[in-house]
């Protein structure tokens, strides 16, 4: 099973770029994709058929014990930056125990809080997600700063800062729903 | 939402994993993922046609896909549930922990079986 | 994590069963599945150009795509029907059972065809 490929396909541009820092404890799985100056902490896993590209944007963070599903593409355009817990710039930081299930599309510049849950098939870009936010499944959230705690309903459009900020508290309910799908994804 | 972009998958694999049983008349295409942890299993009948980049991940149970069905591409299905003979699944769509009748039409970008809560300060509402 | 380790097969980009004619000046992309079932077929007239991961399910009856008509990447075309010349159809769109006219544009995501069955489980449409 040492079969390692490459993120397809290897732009022009990729030649130089930085390896990914791993650690140790993480389980990235070989048939994912993961090119370039990502940074990805303790007890992450990485599922395969995941794309990480930081070809374009780069640095990407992902936080300890962060789960990225089957299916999930993390990209960043050239430009525009976020600032990370560590102060640092990054294209896309998704910080700890958080959960990026199926499909969803993670798009920097962006940043995503710890604890977070983004449901199957939604897409973040150039927005900021803060800690402890739950995210259902078809969703966008894009150009906006959802405040903590936040909860997004299925098929929701988040585009400019009021819709943002009218958002409901997550409840315990929506815990355990994001809970059981985590479950089954981990499974 | 506005449909996601769909990906191109190089190299043009098929991943299995875990009790999946395929029939040799399927036609799958390129990109799909089929997950079967301990458990659950995955049945694919004689005919189906799984569009590209289709991911099924069964859990707690089966997910069948019966004679002459087609999931359109990029269609993720999650949990256990069962896609009726005939039926035809429009490309983007999520099915969690349901089923689809036989002959039934879904159009493209559906969210099947979702029963998180649909808050009431909602921008778009679902239905 | 008790992933099991995947197996692979790689499917051919563009898979053929059944009963099917491609004219040699038809542009098809990776990912597309053509299926015929017996007593179905499909036909893509010359300068027709078939967008990735596209779908092509016959049934009852012949699919036919008339020279010059676009297919959208995704797009799931299922039962009998035509395409006509010069029409465009946007990506992700489901054609089920029906005909476009020559030269008619579809917007992506589109849902044509019966859908009298597409209510019961369903919980958001995107239209």
């Amino acid at each position: 099973m040492a079969i390692r490929t490459n993120a397809a396909p290897p732009t022009p541009w990729s030649r130089n770029l930085a390896e990914p820092k791993i650690d140790k404890s993480s389980y990235v799985h070989s048939f994912s994709k993961i090119i370039g100056d990502v940074w990805v902490g303790a007890n992450v896993l990485v599922a395969p058929g995941a794309s990480i590209r930081a070809d374009e944007g780069f640095p990407f963070y992902i936080g300890d014990g962060t789960n990225i599903q089957d299916g999930v593409v993390v990209h960043g355009l050239e430009q525009g930056r976020v600032i990370g817990d560590d102060g640092k710039s990054y294209s896309a930081w998704i910080g700890k125990n958080t959960c990026i299930t199926h499909m969803a599309l993670i798009h920097g510049p962006v940043y995503i809080g710890d604890d977070c849950f983004i449901g199957f098939r939604s897409t973040v870009f150039n927005a900021r997600v803060g800690r402890g936010c739950i995210v259902m499944m078809h969703a966008l959230i894009q150009d906006v700063e959802i405040p903590p705690g936040k909860y997004v309903p299925s098929g929701s459009v988040i585009v400019n800062q009021q819709q943002a900020d009218r958002l409901p508290e997550v409840q315990d309910a929506d815990r355990q729903f994001a809970h059981h799908v985590v479950e089954i994804n981990e499974a | 939402m506005p449909l996601q972009p769909l990906q191109f998958f190089d190299p043009p694999r098929v991943q299995v994993s875990g009790d999946v049983s395929i029939h040799p008349d399927a036609a799958i295409a390129p990109g799909v993922v089929f997950l079967a942890p301990p458990n659950s299993r995955i049945i694919i009948a004689g005919g189906a046609c799984i569009g590209m980049g289709v991911i099924l991940h069964a859990n707690g149970g089966a997910i069948e896909i019966e004679a002459g069905a087609s999931l359109g591409t990029g269609v993720l299905m999650v949990g256990a549930g069962k896609i009726g003979a005939n039926a035809c699944i429009g490309s983007s769509t999520t099915i969690f922990n349901a089923s689809v009748s036989p002959m039934q039409v879904v159009p493209p970008g559906s969210l099947i079986g979702d029963s998180s809560r649909s808050a009431t300060s909602q921008t778009e509402s679902p239905e």
